[in-house]
């Protein structure tokens, strides 16, 4: 430990910061249980009503190889999972090298000294404390020789307790929990590990900065949350929503959704099936649907094009569907395991002729579970396919929120066979409700789903006015839709020089970015829209009130710097104001990024615009 | 058989019996003399036999002249896409046990562009009946190759002929697991009547290929088999043992027009029983306390 | 004949009129071998060096049904198929019931007099003449009894070449062409026909007009026009452009061009396959670019629909390849045999992630031919995928247009396998150009072409630098793309009040009706797209400069009237004077419903909107 | 074989001999121990000893861990979509007669989305060689049920085990048509070989259907196919008929791990041959007018 406590030459050292929200990045390889370790951490943060996001990256090679994972825990409102993280934890020597660039100036290393060597001049420069720790020594030296794959995470664990005065108690009873159902010598080791890490004296970090577990604002005290990755919630959220039939076929990053229901889904008196191909996903579920059951299909980018042709039979026969698409990047193949927005002109488009469908947008994992649910409701109150986008970093981040009250969300908007007198499928003088096969019609007529265009009993009709009238009512009950959805909550002035619009994950960043330009004394709006298509209304009068609205956006711009929504709005509102902030890094924007590009699009603010530290709160 | 519609059993006999004036609904739209006519007619005569409650009927279909099925008889009905019926057949099959699915679709919707599904719904055992309408050409884009096409037919995609091996689907049905397989054309009324009964009696995937002569763009492709017309019309071999594979795969290899009869019948689980869940009739609400529980159990598990 | 030349009552009879260009519809069964007698009509006014335009309907049942063929022939600009008839052929009462109304008042019924009975006094008041025939039994007692069947649409052509002063030498030598290689009593029966009609008095017809065979403008004299429907110029045009590969599945309207290049490519060492699906028809076409062949798949909206996710991987993997999109109405199967813009959503946005792509549309049948050229050209001058866009009206109709100069447009843009040096198949710093394969590479370093995001060798990578370069050059050639493309011709004044956009298969009709409108006194503009992605230069000013720019097109209208290309419009230059005039009938605009929509939109012009009559030249 | 790239035939002996080194590509990012390392050498070794020019190979695949294997071979290569593959390589194929398409994919790109387009490609018996690299799952989306999953296999997807009837992917191939069919294993490299040789020999449509083991999440599948594991590599009957389509097809059946060796070989017409066109290598443009007088004879009869 000979660098501990040096102080870098020409730095006051202003005594100890206290952190009430910090960011953790834990550096090695996927098979070190990085993952596992990070979402244990994640779930002790939830436990503790502390908010919490985290971020995780995959290898690109097709098992192991390097991966990080990073958390970022505390205090009231942790929107994004961190820009540069307070502590780095380095596992390998390659972990060291890609991430210290990560961390911030006068944060935390803690590295496996049995494998990393840092350039000790280069952290004095930056005011970084190395934090020297032989982690797989040690854990081979308290479980034996498998302890070096097994067990040096829950070390960490432990350290990163003792480091954080995190509570031991719960961390036990969550290792119990989670290795419980195992051969018992698992937990048993585990626990040795834990208490092995806790125990390791990593000496005075408590001099560098102290964590206080953050007070949470009036009213969420008390709350119990639940902790997950925001594929799960969808999974749950799908089932609170009352879907009870799904078919789809595997694809990265959406497979944990149909994996999980189709696990989960026979206990409700579901099923959810993996079919041959993404075709044949959506066909069985047009099918349950059509048999009365809330059914869905999911997939990513590749998938939803396959989906294509079949959506836009979903609109002409009017059958209520929920689609999900978890993007990634693209096109084609693309970039599996990172995260895009760019399916969005696909979403509204996917499928030939006039097809208007309903898109909605995930913002964070308690969307996935909460928007879902409206989803399905719309879906069967409009008889209209949903797409539904999430992308890859809302799929695999694990975030904290309040465990859904589920009384007052739980739904089943099936359809039940009942006797009627007579029953026109596509009638013209209201919106469709289907009534399933099994439905009794007493005088003797029944009905056609059809993909031919059909006059009000499902008879193929080629007749203009029919057509005409056809086309209106499918476009109609959109605009009617739109009449009902709420106008978004605006962040910030009403008013004034700069409109941020975001849409899916951007959500959190945008965000603490108008909160830390706020703290800069730079005042940026920021609206964010959950629905797609059709949009909300009141956009329009909004947008004319400010001076430049900007949509930031994960996808590629076009000639006006415009990404996918961006262009969107402005053929909707022909506002030459509304310009875009887009990349294609296939990475979450990061604040301090997404700060710099607003001041380079807009110019001249002062907008602090430096390595993150709006979160830790310096007490010096 | 029972079912469960509107949540009581419903026997058939508490109603007047099905006839098939019931059954009629549009004109149909074929060229007169297309064989499709006579396959209507045997549905009808079919459903009016076996007396189901006819709001459980569901009579499905892709594109293809043969596709326009649905319309033409009065029961609930879809016509879906260009071949994913199977697909479609298969959600309803699992999610609505108490209904008939009964699908109706030409050779190049079930072997050209939805051969795949054929294959797994076969290898899954799917619940579900099939009818192939085989005019051997694609009638309603008025005569391409369809994938049962003979060697040296000529069409618009083959003007001199074409030259590749049409699909043999009884071999692919047999060979990719159907657990009921069998052939019969439409100039055979009495015939088709008693595959498509055994067909619907089937508690499993079964097909059942019809020969149903495109008078239009395929005149005469089937005379082979019409004893009218000097053909024969060979039943299978009486002492065929429909549970042997390699015998029912043997009799698929016999030169044109081959046998007519049940080729293929054993008993595997279905996937509608190894997907149990299903059968619980999700459709009812009154289940949303257990789902509350249940969910709400789950939940609690990751706080 | 009791009534011929009753003159209604009221009406002064103001001696026969010149027409120098005319509308004739027929309308029978399909059986009746009315297209077939329409598209010979159609090639004789092509062989006099007369425009042509012709339009059918489709029958509802499989085979059979009633049936229109509508031939507009005549004087320099025939742009569109006309509107209102000034000769009807009823050859059954239905045909009367349902046509009359499309006959202009004052026209000349023709009618098969052995099976329609006519309302007099409907024809006296609306000035119409009639003429009956009775053709069946004239026909029979020509040819005997099969003639009925086989030879009442000949003997028509020979009353119309009566009634028109057609060339008979033309005709017969025609019936030669088409008859000839048949069995030789055919070709008697048909001759006999057609002398049997153009003997039979039809009276003093002339007195009612006279067609007058067109003068053309100086530099069209002379020229050999070719008369062929749309579908065939597409064939043609892809041969020409150096296609010699295809691969897809037939669907109405899209069947023709494929059955054609089927027969015809072998003849120029290719071939064009018919797949078991449309995925294997995309996939097998970009097979076969990617060994060099000039290569194309096609489709109507469904197969369209299906090749979305196949396009991803072409826009990825930058392989050239034309994709030709027939449209019909939809969505799903829609209305098959009817005429919609609406898979221009679909054109632009089929797959999924930023998957730029060259987007055309033909906007009539020699577009079909020369436009497929550039089509082609660009798709390998910009290793892109390029769809090209037709729709049922173009590809059912039959024009004349002048005979190609093949010498001048004929190319071969297929790759030839050379040995190299080195070679990145996708180099950042210029445009991909691939190498087929069989390519010698003397370095020793042979190209991986993948739809996962690559370096410049192919190599996959997940490095965000590479994916927004990658990004960035996808999207940047289609950017230098458009820099090269022309100024699209302004019709009418270069600035005013109305500018009217158009694309595909509206512009004859928008054509005459801003002709019609000038005729009238009132200036209307209007131009025409062919490339809708990348958009040309000199738009943006160019609709600056007028009050209202409305874009008339055959698909659904949004919140404000803006159909799918209007949408892109405003969009891309978020002008808020574009609007639109959009109709769902499934049927092409006629000129007078034209012109009424425009004034419905704009206001109060004097526009002259009743039944059409533009194209007569009153002589009275 | 002569080649005719570059407009003059190459004899391969004009070049130095193709060697492994010149074949070595990217570093697989395979998990170490999967099955697939050994099938990428024993192609390299197959192209060493056929000893191709290079620029003819080209090496296909779709998506899947197996379909990794164009990176790791230094040929001509795509990576195209998940199961479309086939058609792709046929439009290749049938253009360019002079290279040698081979694809290698696993089994949900083959038998599972890719199902339909092996049947046609079979059927029309396309000149192309396959080999699919069965590992019973899906690999690259971390264990899924694939269609060659054995009823009872626990999976993400099949948290209870599998239920259902999985595909026999050489019964397939067989009753679809394929013209080719062998069965051999990654762990039997020399077999493998010759499997692989006797596969890119053949005249048309030729599959190898390859066990490759995925350790990571189906580690010892094949133990009962590996005599050092126990298990038993039961070669083809010496006295097996590849011509009798009967009697590969009862060879088919036969329990788990069946026999390895030469199913099925026919002679049958290449798509290639019958679709002739394009032999003449449309690439060349010196034939542009030709192309002018034939477009102009046709276009001057619509005038
Ligand atoms: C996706 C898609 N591709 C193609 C078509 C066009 N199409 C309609 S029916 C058909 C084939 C008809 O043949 P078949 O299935 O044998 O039925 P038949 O008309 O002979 O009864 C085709 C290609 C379509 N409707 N949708
Ligand atoms: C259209 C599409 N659907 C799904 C996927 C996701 N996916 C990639 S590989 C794969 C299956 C892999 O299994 P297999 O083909 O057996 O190859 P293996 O990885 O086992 O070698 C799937 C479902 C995809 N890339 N594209
Ligand atoms: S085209 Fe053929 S299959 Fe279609 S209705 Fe006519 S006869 Fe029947
Ligand atoms: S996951 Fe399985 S198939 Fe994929 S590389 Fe690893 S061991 Fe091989
Ligand atoms: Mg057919
Ligand atoms: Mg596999």
């Amino acid at each position: 430990m000979t660098s501990f406590r040096e102080i870098p030459p020409g730095t006051a050292y202003a005594g100890p910061e206290t952190l009430n929200d910090a960011v953790i990045r834990i550096a090695g390889n996927s098979q070190d249980g990085i993952q596992s370790v990070g979402a244990m951490l994640a779930r002790l943060a939830g436990r503790s009503e502390m908010d919490v996001m985290t971020y995780m990256t995959i290898p690109a090679t097709i098992s192991g190889g390097p991966s990080i994972f990073q958390v970022h825990m505390g205090s009231g409102r942790v929107l994004s999972a961190g820009d540069a993280a307070d502590i780095l934890v380095a596992f390998y020597q390659h972990s060291y090298d890609d991430h210290l660039e990560s961390l911030r100036d006068g944060g935390v290393l803690l590295y496996d000294s049995t494998n990393v060597e840092p350039d000790l001049d280069v952290l004095r420069e930056r005011r970084i404390t190395p934090v020297p720790v032989p982690m797989t020594s040690l854990t081979i030296e308290i479980l034996g020789g498998t302890g070096k794959k097994k067990g040096k995470n829950i070390f960490l664990l432990g350290l990163l307790a003792q480091a954080f005065r995190l509570d031991m108690e719960k961390i036990r009873r969550l290792l119990g929990e989670v290795f419980g159902h195992k051969d018992e010598s698992v937990l048993r080791n585990a626990l040795l590990a834990l208490e092995g890490g806790y125990a390791y004296s990593i000496g005075d970090m408590q001099s560098f900065f102290t964590f206080e577990e953050p007070r949470h604002e009036a009213g969420e005290a008390g709350v119990t949350k639940v902790t997950m990755t925001g594929n799960q919630a969808l999974a749950y959220g799908a089932v609170a929503a009352g879907i009870r039939f799904g078919a789809a076929y595997p694809i990265t990053p959406w497979t944990e959704v149909m994996e999980q229901l189709r696990y989960d889904l026979p206990r409700y008196g579901g099923s959810f099936i993996q079919t041959e191909d993404e075709l044949a996903g959506i066909a069985a579920a047009l099918g349950a649907a059509y048999g009365g059951v809330p059914s869905m299909t999911g997939s990513s980018g590749p998938g939803l094009a396959l989906k294509s042709e079949a959506i836009s039979f979903a609109v002409m026969a009017e059958i209520p569907l929920l689609i999900v698409d978890v993007q990634r990047g693209g096109p084609s193949t693309g970039l599996p395991t990172n995260v895009e927005q760019s399916d969005l002109n696909l979403a509204l488009h996917a499928g030939h002729g006039d097809a208007p469908r309903v898109v909605m947008a995930a913002a964070n994992v308690e969307d996935c579970f909460h928007l879902v649910i409206e989803a399905v409701r719309i879906a069967h109150e409009y008889s209209v396919p949903v797409i539904f986008l999430s992308d890859q970093a809302i799929a695999t981040r694990i975030e904290a929120f309040p465990l859904p009250d589920l009384t007052s969300v739980l739904q089943f908007p099936g359809a039940k066979p009942e006797t009627v007198d007579s029953y026109k499928p596509y009638p013209l003088d209201r919106i469709t409700r289907h009534m399933p096969p099994g439905t009794r019609i007493t005088d003797g007529k029944y009905p056609n789903v059809t993909g031919l265009e059909h006059d009000e009993f499902g008879h193929p009709s080629a007749n203009p006015k029919v057509h005409m009238a056809m086309t209106a009512k499918r476009r109609a009950k959109l605009e009617a839709l739109a009449e009902t959805l709420p106008r978004p909550a605006v962040q910030g002035p009403k008013a004034g020089e700069l409109l941020l619009v975001g849409w899916g994950s951007t959500m959190g960043v945008i965000r603490e970015a108008v909160d830390r330009a706020a703290a800069s004394g730079v005042e940026y709006s920021a609206i964010h829209l959950r629905h797609l298509n059709p949009l909300p209304p009141g956009l329009e009068e909004l947008f004319r009130r400010f001076e430049r609205v900007l949509v930031v956006e994960m996808n590629d711009r076009d000639a006006n710097g415009c990404g996918q929504l961006a262009r969107v709005l402005r053929a909707q509102y022909a506002l030459p104001h509304i310009g875009g902030i887009t990349k294609t890094d296939g990475l979450s924007f990061r604040i301090g990024e997404l700060l710099a590009r607003i001041e380079e699009t807009v110019g001249g603010h002062a907008v602090f615009v430096g390595p993150a530290v709006s979160h830790a709160n310096p007490n010096h | 058989m029972v079912h469960t519609v509107n949540d009581t059993p419903v026997c058939a006999e508490q109603r007047p019996p099905l006839t098939r004036a019931d059954l009629k609904a549009d004109k149909p739209t074929w060229c007169p003399g297309c064989g499709d006519f006579s396959v209507l007619a045997i549905y009808q005569k079919l459903l009016e036999k076996k007396n189901l409650p006819q709001e459980s009927i569901v009579t499905l279909s892709g594109i293809g002249c043969s596709s326009r099925f649905p319309y033409f008889v009065n029961t609930h009905s879809v016509h879906f896409i260009h071949g994913r019926i199977l697909p479609f057949a298969t959600g309803l099959s699992l999610s609505r046990p108490d209904l008939h699915p009964i699908v109706f679709i030409g050779d190049g919707d079930a072997y050209s562009i939805g051969g795949n599904h054929f294959d797994h719904c076969a290898r899954k055992n799917v619940r579900l009946m099939v009818v192939v309408m085989d005019n051997q050409v694609y009638g309603l884009t008025k005569k391409q190759t369809s994938p049962t096409s003979p060697v040296g037919f000529k069409s618009k995609t083959d003007p001199w002929g074409s030259k590749v091996t049409p699909i043999n689907p009884t071999k692919k049905l047999i060979s990719s697991g159907a657990t009921f397989v069998a052939r019969t054309a439409a100039s055979n009324p009495n015939h088709m009547l008693e595959m498509m009964e055994a067909a619907l009696d089937h508690d499993g995937f079964s097909v059942v290929e019809c020969f149903s002569e495109c008078v239009q763009f395929n005149p005469g492709s089937f005379d082979a088999a019409v004893p009218r017309k000097g053909g024969a019309y060979p039943p299978v071999p009486e002492d065929h043992d429909v549970t042997n594979e390699e015998a029912a795969y043997a009799l698929t290899r016999e030169p044109f027009p081959g046998h007519f009869g049940i080729y293929f019948k054993v008993d595997r689980p279905t996937l509608n029983e190894t997907e149990g869940g299903l059968a619980e009739s999700p459709t009812s609400d009154t289940a949303l306390k257990d789902v509350r529980q249940q969910l709400e159990a789950s939940l609690r598990q990751l706080t």
